[in-house]
C-alpha cells in the first residue's frame, strides 16, 4: 500500500491541479462550445439551434477587424516584448550598480491598473496633448505622431502600450533564467575567446529555451486576452479599428447581451489558439533523448 | 578606454529605457499633484503650477466609490486577504507541479503539461458565466474563498509553467544523489529544489500577485458588497460615466492601488541571485 | 427589517451624494442598505457582475437597470414585481406614459424610475457665441451655418470625443433633428427596414460627415469631459452631449444660461434616458420588504428632487417643483412636458433606452465605422440595414 | 507476504549474494550500452569495475542504484529483487563521478543530509560528520558551499556523503580521481579499512590500476558494455582472458608479440622474428590449447617486467637472447627499453641504473613462466 | 603609444617570458588563497603545477586566464601586462577541471565553436575537428550533447575544445583525471607531441606523478598557496627543497627517517635507531650544510627504490644492514617491504620475486648517493 502510494506520489500530487484544470478549463470550454450553438442572449440557454451564431460571426466585419488586429497586435507585441525584455535582462545582467531601482522601473507598469495608465497613455499619444505637441512646441513644426487617431495605425499604439506594460515581466523571467546559467560555462566561453555578445547569443540564450517557452506563453496569453489595454487606450476606436477578439467577446457577452455570439467567437478563438499553440508545444515538448 | 565607453553606452541605454517606462508614471504623478482646475485649463503634460497633495489623501480616504466616500482604504484589506493566500497557494502548487513535470516525468506527463498550458489561453470572458454557476453550486459565490479559488485555478497553468521550465535546467544528478541519500519525493522537493528556486519564486510571485491584485473582471463578478477587492473601488473612483471626472484623484488612486505590488517588486527583487546551482556538477 | 443590496454605477462625487439621500431615507425607515457600486463602461461592468450574481443564485436586491434590458431580464425570469407599491403610490398618474412603458413587465411594475436625462443637448460657450453673434442653434441647419461661420473665424466648432457611444449620441441627435420624431421612432425604435434604408437616413449620415468636418483631428478616444472642457475653456464652441455635461460646467464655476448655453437641435422632440431600479427575485422576507420600501422611497418626492438636483437630470415624476433647479434643468423639464403633449418623447437608442443591447450595438458599430472612415452614406445605410437585420 | 514465502521466491544462489546482476541490458534510445551483464558479489566483496572510458561503468552503477531503469534483466540486492524498488529503499550509498553536491547546502549539510533523512539522532550525525571530516581532511570546510571548494575538495565531500552511511552496499564511481597522490593513498587505505573492519560490500569504478589491484577482491573488466573477464586481481593480471584484458591492465601494458608456435618433441617452441637477426626461439612449458604439430601463429603476451637484462640474477628460469635496443626511457626508479620483436615495439623493464644505450645490442632475459598466449583472430587466451 | 615606448615599459626580463607571474596574491574574502606567487616560463616551456588538493592550483590558472581578479601582483603574457585585459583577449586556451562544456551544443559544436567565432574557414574547422576527434577517440560522439556522454568522454571533449586552438598559452587543469590508464598514456604522448612539435607553451595541473615527471620541463610544487619549489623533474625528485616536497613527490613516497649525524674524521656518519637492535651507521659522503662536530638530529630522506635487498647486484655503492621485516606487500611488478627505522615505518622496494617473509630479518642495501638530508625543525634541505 505504502509502496503503491510512494510510486504514485508524483501523479497524486499533480492530480488536484489537473482535476481543477479539467473542470474549470476544459469543462468550461465544452460548456462554451455548447452554448455557441444556442440562441443565448442575456443568460445562457441550452436549446441547440445549429450554427447560426457562426454564420453571424462570419458575416461580421467587426469580428474580421478584430481577428486582423489580433494578428498584427499579437505578432508585434510578442516580438517586441520578448526582444526588449531579453535586451533589458541582458543589460541588467552586466553587474549594473543600480540594478534594483532599474529593475523596479522596468517592472512597475505591470503593477498599475491600465484603467488609469490608459488615460495617461491616451494623453501622451494624443497628437494635441502629448508627444507630438511637445515636439512641436520645441520647434519641430513638422513632427507628427498621430497614430492614435489614425484608424490604420491606432492598433500600433496599442502595441506600444502593451509592450510598455509587459516587457518588464518578460525581463524578470529572462533575468531569472540568466541567473541560473552555470557561471563556469560562461568562463569557458570567455577563455575560448568569445566576445560577450556572442556568449549571450550562442551559449546563454540557447540554454534558456524553456524560459522562451514561458515568456511566449505568457505573452500570447496577454495578447489574446488584452482587454483593459484596448478599452482604456482606444475604447476599440477610432470606430472599431482597434477591436480585438477579447473586447469583441466582452462587448457581445456583457454590453450587448448576446452570449451565444460571444460563445461562438470564443470557440473560434480557442480553435485559432489551438492551431498556433499546439504545434509549438509539440516542438518544445516532444520527447528528446537528453 | 573602450571599456569605459562601452560601460557608458550601457548606462545611457538603460536610462533611455527607463525614461520610456517612466513617461506615463510622470504624467500620472504630475497630474495627481495638480488641482482639478489646473487640469481642466492647462496642458495635461506640464508640471504643476503648485503642488497639491490633497488628491492623494482623497483617493485613500475620502473619494467616493459608491455611496460611501471612504476612498480605497476599506477595500485594501479585502485585496490583501484575497491575494496573499491565493498567491501562496498557487505558487506552491505551481512549484510542486513543476517539480513533478520536470523531474519525475512519467508516461504522458508532457501531454498533461501541454494541457495545462493550453488552459492558460481560455478567454476569461467566457469563463465568467459557467464559473458563476459553479461557484453558486459550491455555495461560495460572492465570498473571498470563492474568489481565491478562481484565481488559483486560473493561475496554476502559469505557475506550473514557470517552475517546470526552471526546474528542467537543474541537473538530474542532484535528484539522483538525493534519492540515493534516501530522500523521498517531498524531501527532495523541500531540501533540494526549493532552496535553488528563489529567482523563479520571485518571478512567479510577481506574476501571480500582480495578476490577482490587479484583477478586475473576476473581482467584480465574483464578489459582493463587502468582499470587493481594491480594483473594483479604483474602478469606481475612476470610471464615472456621467459624473465629473477628477483626474488628479484618479491618478493618485491608481498609484496608491499599485503600491503593494510595487512593494512586492522591490522586496522580491533582491532574490534575483546569480548562480544558485553553480558548482554542483561537472559537465 | 427591510434589507437592500443595491447594485448601481453612480460612483462619482455628485452621483454618490445623490443616491446617498435614498440610502439615508431607507435607513431612516428601518432598513439596512448595502451598497454594491460597480462603475465602468456605462454600466457594462455592473451588468457583468449582475450576470454572475444571478447565475450563481445570489442576485442583488435592486439593480440600476434601464430600458429594454428590464424586459430582457424579465424574460429570463429574473425579475420580481412591485405592482402593489406602484398601485398604492399611484405611479400611473405620476409618470409619463412613455416612461411607464419601460418600467412595466407584462403590464405590472417591476422597476422604479429615479430620473430623466435629456440626451440631445447642444452645449455652447456663451462668450464665443456672443462674440460671433450666433444664437444657440435650434436645428441642424442653424448648427451648420454657425459652424461654418465659426470655422471661418478660426474657431473649432464642435468638441467631440471619438468613442463609439459619443458617436452614437451625435447620431441619434442628428437622426431625430433631421428626420423628426416619426422617422426616429421607425428607424431606431421599431427598426423598420424602409426607414433604415430611406433617403432621410442617408441625409443623417451626410450630416454626420458634415459634423466630422467640424471636429478637430485629435478627437479619437477623447473622454467626453475633456471635450466639455474644450467648450468651457473656449477652445471649441459646441458640444453635443447629455445633461450630465452640465455638471462639468458647474464644477468649473460656470453658470447655466450665462456662461454657457443649452439648446436642442431636435425641433421639439426630446430624447430621454431614464435610470431606474429593477427588482430581482430574492429569497427572504427582509429583502422582499427591502424591495418594497426601496421602490416606495425611490419614487418619493424628496428623493426625486434632491437626487436630480445633484445629478443634473430632472425628476421622473412630473409633480416635483422645479424651483430649485437651474436654468437648463428647468428648460429640460419644460421641453419634456411639451414633448409629452406632442407625443415627441423618444427613448435614446445610444443610451440603451430604445433597443436591446445587440441591436443597439449593431447600429453603433456602423455609425462609428462610418464616422471614423471615409465610408459613403450609401454604404453606411446599406450596412446599417444589414447589421440590424442580422441582429434580430 | 510471509517471510517463508519470500524466501522461497528468491533463488537460492541469489540469497548468498549481496548483489547479483543477471542478464542486465540497458539501452539509451536505440544504442545498447550494457549487454547481458552478469555479476554477483558476496557480502564483504570488493568489486572493482574497470574498462575504457565510455564502456558503461557508470551506467551499470546507475542501474544497480535504481537511478536508471534497466532495459532487461534483473538486479538483486541482499537477495531481494530490486524490480520497482526505488533508490532510497535499496540501502545503498553512492559517490557520483560528477559529485552531484547539493549546491545550496554547506559541506556539513551535504554530508549529514542522508542521515537526517534517515532520522539518525543529531548527536550521532555530528559524531559521524566529525569523524568523516577528519578522515577526509575537510574539517575547515564544513561551513562552505560547494561552489567555494576546489575540485578535490568537492570530490572529498562527495566521498564524505557516502562514508557517513552504513548501507548494505557502497557504490563508488571514480571517487579519488581528483586527489593528489598522497591523499589518494591515504583514502585508499581508509576505504580498505572500511571494507575490512566493517565488512562493507563495495562496487568501485576506477581508472587507476594500482587502486584496482590493491583494493579489489574481484575485478570486472568491461569493454563496450560487455564483460570481458571477472576474476581476482591476480587472475586478471596474470591470466588475462583475452588480448583486450591483457592489453588494458598493467602499465606499461603487456607486450603482445606476434609469434609462431610449434610442438617439438613434447614441448612447445615459440619463435619470434627480429629485424635483421635470426628468430628468437623460446621454450614454453605449459600446455597451449588446440596446439597441433603444425606451425601456428599466436600472440605471445609478455609483461615488461618479464623481460629484463640478463644480468639480473633474479631471473632464474630466464631464457636469454640478444636484441637491438631502439629506445631507452629512464623513468625514475626504472629504465624502460624498447626493442623490436615480431615486428612490434616491445618494452622491457630494466633497473634504474642498467647500463644500456640506444642502438646497441643487449642481452635480454625472457621469463615465460608468467607469459600468456593468445589466439590471434579471436584474441582468446589459449595458455 | 609608440612601439618604442611600449618596449621600454615592459621589463626586459618579462620580455623573453611567455608567461610571468609576479608577486601574485589572491584572496577570497578574508582567506588568502595564493601568497606571493612568482613563476615565469619561456616559450615552449611545459610547466606542471602540483600540490595537495585545495592548495590553489586551479585558482592560479584562473588568475592567469583572467577569470579571477588577483588581489595583488602582476601577470604578463607574451610580455604584455594582463591588467584589465579580459580573458577573451589573452590568447589562451584552457581545459577546466569541471569541463564546463556548453550544454546546448553538440560535441562537434563545442569543439568548433571557438574557431567559428574567430572566423576560421569551414573546411579548416572540419579538418581540425576530425583530427582532434580521432586523436581523442570521440569521432562517434560528435553529434551527442554533453549530457549524453560518460565522464571520461566529457573530459576528452573539454580537451578537444582546447586542442583545436593555437594560442600563446595552454592551461590544462587535470585534463586526464577521468581517463583510463591506456587512454591516459596515449593522451600524454599526444600532449607531449603537441608541446614538442608546435612548441606550445603549457601550464598543466596534475595529480599524476608520472604525468608530472614525463611531461614537465619545469615543475612547481605548491602548498597552501605558497610555492615550495620550482625545478626540473629531476631536481624535484632528487633534490627536493624541503621535506614537504620530498614527501609529496614520488609514490610510494620518500622515507623520512629520523637520524643522528656526526662528523667523524672528514666524513659524515649517519646513525639510525632500530627497535631491539643496534643502530645502523651509514657513511654519507656529500657535504651537509651547517654540520659541526657535535652530534645533530637530522631527517634522512631515502626513496624506497634506494633501499633494496642486498642480493640485488646492481647496488654497487650500497651499504648493507639487517633489518626486521614487518610487512610484505606484493604489488604486481614489485614487492614492497616495510621495516622500522628511527621509529618510523620505512618502505623498501624489492623485486617482485624477492624471497622474503614478514617477521624475519633480511639484509637490506642502502644507496645513499641519492639520499637527502633535512633539518628537522624547518624541514629545509641541508644535503
Ligand atoms: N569562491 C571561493 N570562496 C572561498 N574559498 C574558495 C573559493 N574557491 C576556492 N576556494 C578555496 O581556495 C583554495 C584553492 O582552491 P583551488 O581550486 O585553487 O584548489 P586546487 O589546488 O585546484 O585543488 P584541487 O586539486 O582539489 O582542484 C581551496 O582551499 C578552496 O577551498
Ligand atoms: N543519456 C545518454 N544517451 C545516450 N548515450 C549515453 C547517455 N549517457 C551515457 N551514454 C553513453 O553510454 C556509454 C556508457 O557511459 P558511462 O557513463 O556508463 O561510461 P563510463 O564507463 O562510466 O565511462 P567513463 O569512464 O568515461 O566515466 C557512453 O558511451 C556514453 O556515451
Ligand atoms: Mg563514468
Ligand atoms: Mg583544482
Amino acid at each position: 500500500m505504502t509502496d503503491w502510494l510512494e510510486k504514485h506520489v508524483p501523479k497524486l500530487v499533480l492530480a488536484p491541479s489537473l482535476i481543477a484544470i479539467f473542470v474549470f478549463v476544459y469543462g468550461f470550454i465544452g460548456w462554451t462550445a455548447y452554448v455557441s450553438f444556442t440562441k443565448s442572449r442575456l443568460l445562457p440557454k441550452y436549446d441547440l439551434v445549429g450554427p447560426i451564431q457562426y454564420e453571424k460571426l462570419a458575416n461580421s466585419p467587426r469580428w474580421e477587424v478584430a481577428l486582423t488586429n489580433l494578428a498584427i497586435f499579437g505578432i508585434l507585441f510578442i516580438l517586441f516584448a520578448m526582444v526588449i525584455g531579453l535586451i533589458l535582462a541582458i543589460l541588467l545582467d552586466q553587474k549594473i550598480r543600480t540594478e534594483g531601482p532599474l529593475r523596479t522601473i522596468y517592472l512597475y507598469p505591470m503593477a498599475l491598473s491600465f484603467i488609469v495608465t490608459g488615460t495617461a497613455w491616451k494623453w501622451i499619444l494624443n497628437p494635441g496633448l502629448g508627444i507630438e505637441s511637445v515636439f512641436r512646441d520645441m520647434g519641430f513644426e513638422n513632427f507628427t505622431f498621430d497614430w492614435l487617431v489614425n484608424p490604420d495605425l491606432a492598433i500600433y499604439t496599442v502595441v506600444i502600450a502593451g509592450v510598455w506594460q509587459s516587457s518588464g515581466f518578460v525581463m524578470a523571467l529572462f533575468l531569472a533564467g540568466l541567473r541560473s546559467v552555470d557561471g563556469e560555462i560562461i568562463r569557458a566561453a570567455m577563455v575560448d575567446g568569445i566576445s560577450t555578445p556572442r556568449i549571450y547569443m550562442s551559449i546563454i540564450i540557447p540554454s534558456m529555451a524553456p524560459i522562451f517557452l514561458s515568456s511566449f506563453i505568457v505573452l500570447s496569453h496577454l495578447a489574446i486576452k488584452s482587454f483593459d489595454l484596448v478599452i482604456a487606450l482606444t475604447g476599440g476606436g477610432p470606430g472599431y479599428a482597434t477591436d480585438l477578439p477579447a473586447t469583441f467577446m466582452y462587448a457581445m457577452a456583457f454590453s450587448r447581451g448576446d452570449i451565444g455570439q460571444a460563445a461562438s467567437s470564443a470557440t473560434v478563438m480557442m480553435m485559432i489558439v489551438t492551431a498556433i499553440i499546439v504545434p509549438y508545444l509539440y516542438s518544445e515538448l516532444r520527447p528528446r533523448h537528453d | 578606454m573602450k571599456r569605459v565607453a562601452l560601460r557608458l553606452g550601457l548606462y545611457v541605454l538603460l536610462i533611455l529605457f527607463a525614461l520610456y517606462y517612466l513617461m506615463p508614471l510622470f504624467v500620472m504623478v504630475v497630474t495627481s499633484l495638480k488641482s482639478l482646475d489646473e487640469i481642466r485649463t492647462g496642458s495635461l503634460l506640464s508640471l504643476p503650477r503648485e503642488i497639491d497633495f490633497s488628491s492623494w489623501g482623497k483617493a485613500w480616504s475620502s473619494a467616493c466609490t459608491g455611496i460611501q466616500c471612504e476612498g480605497l482604504r476599506p477595500y485594501f484589506w479585502n485585496s490583501v486577504m484575497l491575494s496573499i493566500p491565493a498567491v501562496a497557494i498557487s505558487t506552491l502548487l505551481g512549484a510542486i507541479n513543476g517539480y513533478v513535470l520536470a523531474q519525475w516525468r512519467f508516461k504522458g506527463s508532457n501531454i498533461l503539461f501541454a494541457l495545462m498550458l493550453f488552459g492558460c489561453f481560455i478567454p476569461f470572458q467566457v469563463v465568467l458565466l459557467p464559473m458563476a454557476i459553479t461557484l453558486g453550486a459550491l455555495k461560495i459565490a460572492g465570498t473571498i474563498p470563492g474568489l481565491m479559488l478562481v484565481h488559483i485555478v486560473y493561475g496554476i497553468g502559469f505557475t506550473t509553467l514557470f517552475f517546470r521550465n526552471f526546474y528542467v535546467t537543474i541537473p538530474v544528478e542532484l535528484v539522483k544523489a538525493a534519492k540515493v541519500d534516501g530522500a523521498g519525493f517531498f524531501r527532495i522537493f523541500f531540501s533540494i529544489f526549493l532552496p535553488v528556486s528563489p529567482p523563479i519564486i520571485v518571478v512567479t510571485v510577481i506574476w501571480q500577485f500582480t495578476q490577482i491584485w490587479n484583477d478586475f473582471l473576476f473581482g467584480v463578478s465574483f464578489s459582493q458588497a463587502g468582499t470587493q477587492p481594491i480594483t473594483v473601488a479604483l474602478n469606481n473612483i475612476v470610471n464615472a460615466t456621467t459624473g465629473v471626472k477628477e483626474y488628479n484623484v484618479d491618478m493618485a488612486a491608481a498609484i496608491i492601488a499599485a503600491l503593494p505590488t510595487l512593494l512586492v517588486y522591490v522586496v522580491a527583487g533582491k532574490y534575483f541571485i546569480r548562480g544558485l546551482t553553480a558548482g554542483s556538477v561537472k559537465g | 427589517d427591510p434589507e437592500a443590496e443595491v447594485l448601481h454605477w453612480w460612483t462619482s462625487g455628485g452621483e454618490a451624494a445623490a443616491v446617498k439621500v435614498l440610502m439615508e431615507e431607507f435607513n431612516a425607515n428601518g432598513g439596512t442598505w448595502t451598497d454594491m457600486p460597480v462603475a465602468g463602461g456605462g454600466g457594462d461592468a455592473a451588468m457583468t457582475a449582475l450576470r454572475a450574481r444571478v447565475l450563481s443564485g445570489n442576485a442583488p436586491t435592486a439593480v440600476q437597470l434601464k430600458g429594454p434590458s428590464i424586459q430582457e431580464w424579465y424574460e429570463e425570469g429574473a425579475l420580481g414585481n412591485i405592482q402593489d407599491v406602484a398601485e398604492a403610490e399611484n405611479w400611473d398618474e405620476l409618470l409619463p406614459e412613455a416612461i411607464q412603458y419601460h418600467l412595466k413587465c407584462d403590464g405590472e411594475y417591476c422597476a422604479a424610475p429615479v430620473n430623466i436625462h435629456r440626451i440631445d443637448w447642444i452645449w455652447s460657450n456663451s462668450d464665443i457665441l456672443d462674440e460671433a453673434g450666433i444664437e444657440p442653434p435650434k436645428n441642424w441647419d442653424e448648427f451648420n451655418a454657425a459652424a461654418e461661420k465659426l470655422q471661418g473665424m478660426g474657431i473649432l466648432p464642435l468638441a467631440h470625443g471619438g468613442q463609439a457611444w459619443q458617436d452614437a449620441t451625435l447620431f441619434e441627435a442628428v437622426a431625430v433633428g433631421l428626420g423628426g420624431p416619426d422617422f426616429y421612432r421607425k428607424a431606431l425604435v421599431d427598426l423598420d427596414q424602409d426607414a433604415l434604408k430611406s433617403d432621410t437616413m442617408k441625409q443623417v449620415f451626410d450630416q454626420m460627415r458634415t459634423l466630422r468636418g467640424y471636429v478637430d483631428d485629435n478627437f479619437s478616444g477623447r473622454d467626453w469631459n475633456l471635450a466639455t472642457a474644450m467648450v468651457i475653456n473656449g477652445e471649441a464652441a459646441f458640444q453635443i452631449m447629455g445633461d450630465w455635461a452640465k455638471g462639468e460646467f458647474i464644477a468649473a464655476g460656470k453658470e447655466p444660461g450665462k456662461d454657457f448655453y443649452c439648446s436642442s437641435p431636435s425641433g421639439g422632440a426630446y430624447l430621454y434616458n431614464v435610470d431606474s431600479f429593477a427588482f430581482f427575485n430574492v429569497d427572504g422576507e427582509d429583502r422582499q420588504a427591502g424591495q418594497k420600501l426601496l421602490a416606495k422611497l425611490t419614487m418619493g418626492e424628496n428623493f426625486q428632487k434632491v437626487f436630480n438636483l445633484n445629478k443634473g437630470s430632472i425628476p421622473a415624476r412630473l409633480d416635483v417643483s422645479m424651483d430649485e433647479f437651474e436654468f437648463c434643468g428647468r428648460q429640460s423639464n419644460a421641453d419634456l412636458n411639451e414633448a409629452i403633449d406632442n407625443g415627441f418623447l423618444l427613448p435614446s437608442y445610444a443610451h440603451g433606452m430604445a433597443l436591446r443591447g445587440a441591436q443597439a450595438g449593431a447600429i453603433t458599430d456602423v455609425v462609428t465605422a462610418h464616422f471614423n472612415s471615409d465610408m459613403s452614406a450609401e454604404q453606411a445605410v446599406e450596412q446599417l440595414a444589414n447589421a440590424v437585420a442580422a441582429s434580430q | 507476504m510471509s517471510n517463508a514465502l519470500k524466501k522461497e521466491m528468491t533463488s537460492p544462489s541469489a540469497e548468498q549474494h549481496i548483489l547479483s546482476v543477471e542478464n542486465l541490458d540497458k539501452s539509451f534510445g536505440s544504442v545498447k550500452i550494457l549487454k547481458d551483464i552478469n555479476v554477483a558479489i558476496e557480502p564483504g566483496d570488493f568489486l572493482v569495475l574497470v574498462g575504457p572510458s565510455g564502456c558503461g561503468k557508470s551506467t551499470l552503477l546507475n542501474c544497480i542504484a535504481g537511478l536508471e531503469k534497466a532495459t532487461g534483466g534483473d538486479i538483486r540486492i541482499g537477495g531481494r529483487s530490486m524490480n520497482g524498488v526505488s533508490p532510497k529503499d535499496r540501502d545503498i550509498a553512492m559517490v557520483f563521478q560528477s559529485y552531484a553536491l547539493y549546491p545550496t547546502m554547506t559541506v556539513g549539510k551535504n554530508i549529514t543530509f542522508g542521515m537526517k533523512v534517515r532520522g539518525v539522532p543529531e548527536a550521532e550525525q555530528q559524531r559521524k560528520l566529525n569523524e568523516v571530516a577528519t578522515l577526509l581532511q575537510i574539517e575547515h570546510l564544513l561551513d562552505r558551499k560547494p561552489s567555494q571548494l576546489s575540485g578535490g575538495q568537492r570530490q572529498r565531500v562527495a566521498m564524505g556523503r557516502a562514508l557517513v552511511r552504513d548501507p548494505q552496499l557502497f557504490l563508488f564511481d571514480e571517487p579519488l580521481s581528483n586527489l593528489d597522490a598522497k591523499l589518494r593513498v591515504e583514502m585508499r587505505t581508509e576505504i580498505k579499512r572500511l571494507h575490512q573492519t566493517l565488512g562493507a560490500s563495495i562496487v568501485y569504478v576506477t581508472h587507476d590500476q594500482i587502486e584496482a589491484m590493491t583494493l579489489a577482491t574481484k575485478i570486472v573488466v568491461m569493454k563496450d558494455g560487455i564483460i570481458q573477464q571477472v576474476g581476482t586481481p591476480n587472475e586478471i593480471y596474470n591470466q588475462p582472458a583475452n588480448m583486450f584484458v591483457a592489453d588494458f591492465m598493467g602499465s606499461p601494458s603487456m607486450n603482445l608479440i606476434p609469434a609462431q608456435v610449434e610442438k617439438v618433441g613434447g614441448t612447445a617452441k615459440i619463435s619470434i622474428t627480429r629485424p635483421d637477426m635470426d628468430d628468437i626461439v623460446l621454450d614454453f612449458d605449459r600446455e597451449i590449447k588446440g596446439l597441433t604439430d603444425t606451425r601456428k601463429s599466436v600472440i605471445l603476451g609478455l609483461r615488461p617486467e618479464n623481460i629484463t637484462d640478463s644480468a639480473n640474477q633474479h631471473i632464474t628460469k630466464g631464457q636469454v637472447a640478444d636484441c637491438r635496443v631502439d629506445v631507452v626511457e629512464p623513468a625514475g626508479s626504472d629504465t624502460f627499453v624498447v626493442t623490436n620483436l615480431g615486428g612490434k615495439q616491445v618494452t622491457a623493464r630494466l633497473n634504474a641504473d642498467a647500463q644500456i644505450t640506444a642502438g646497441e645490442t643487449a642481452n635480454f632475459a625472457f621469463d615465460l613462466s608468467k607469459a600468456s598466449v593468445f589466439e590471434p583472430e579471436s584474441g582468446a587466451r589459449i595458455a
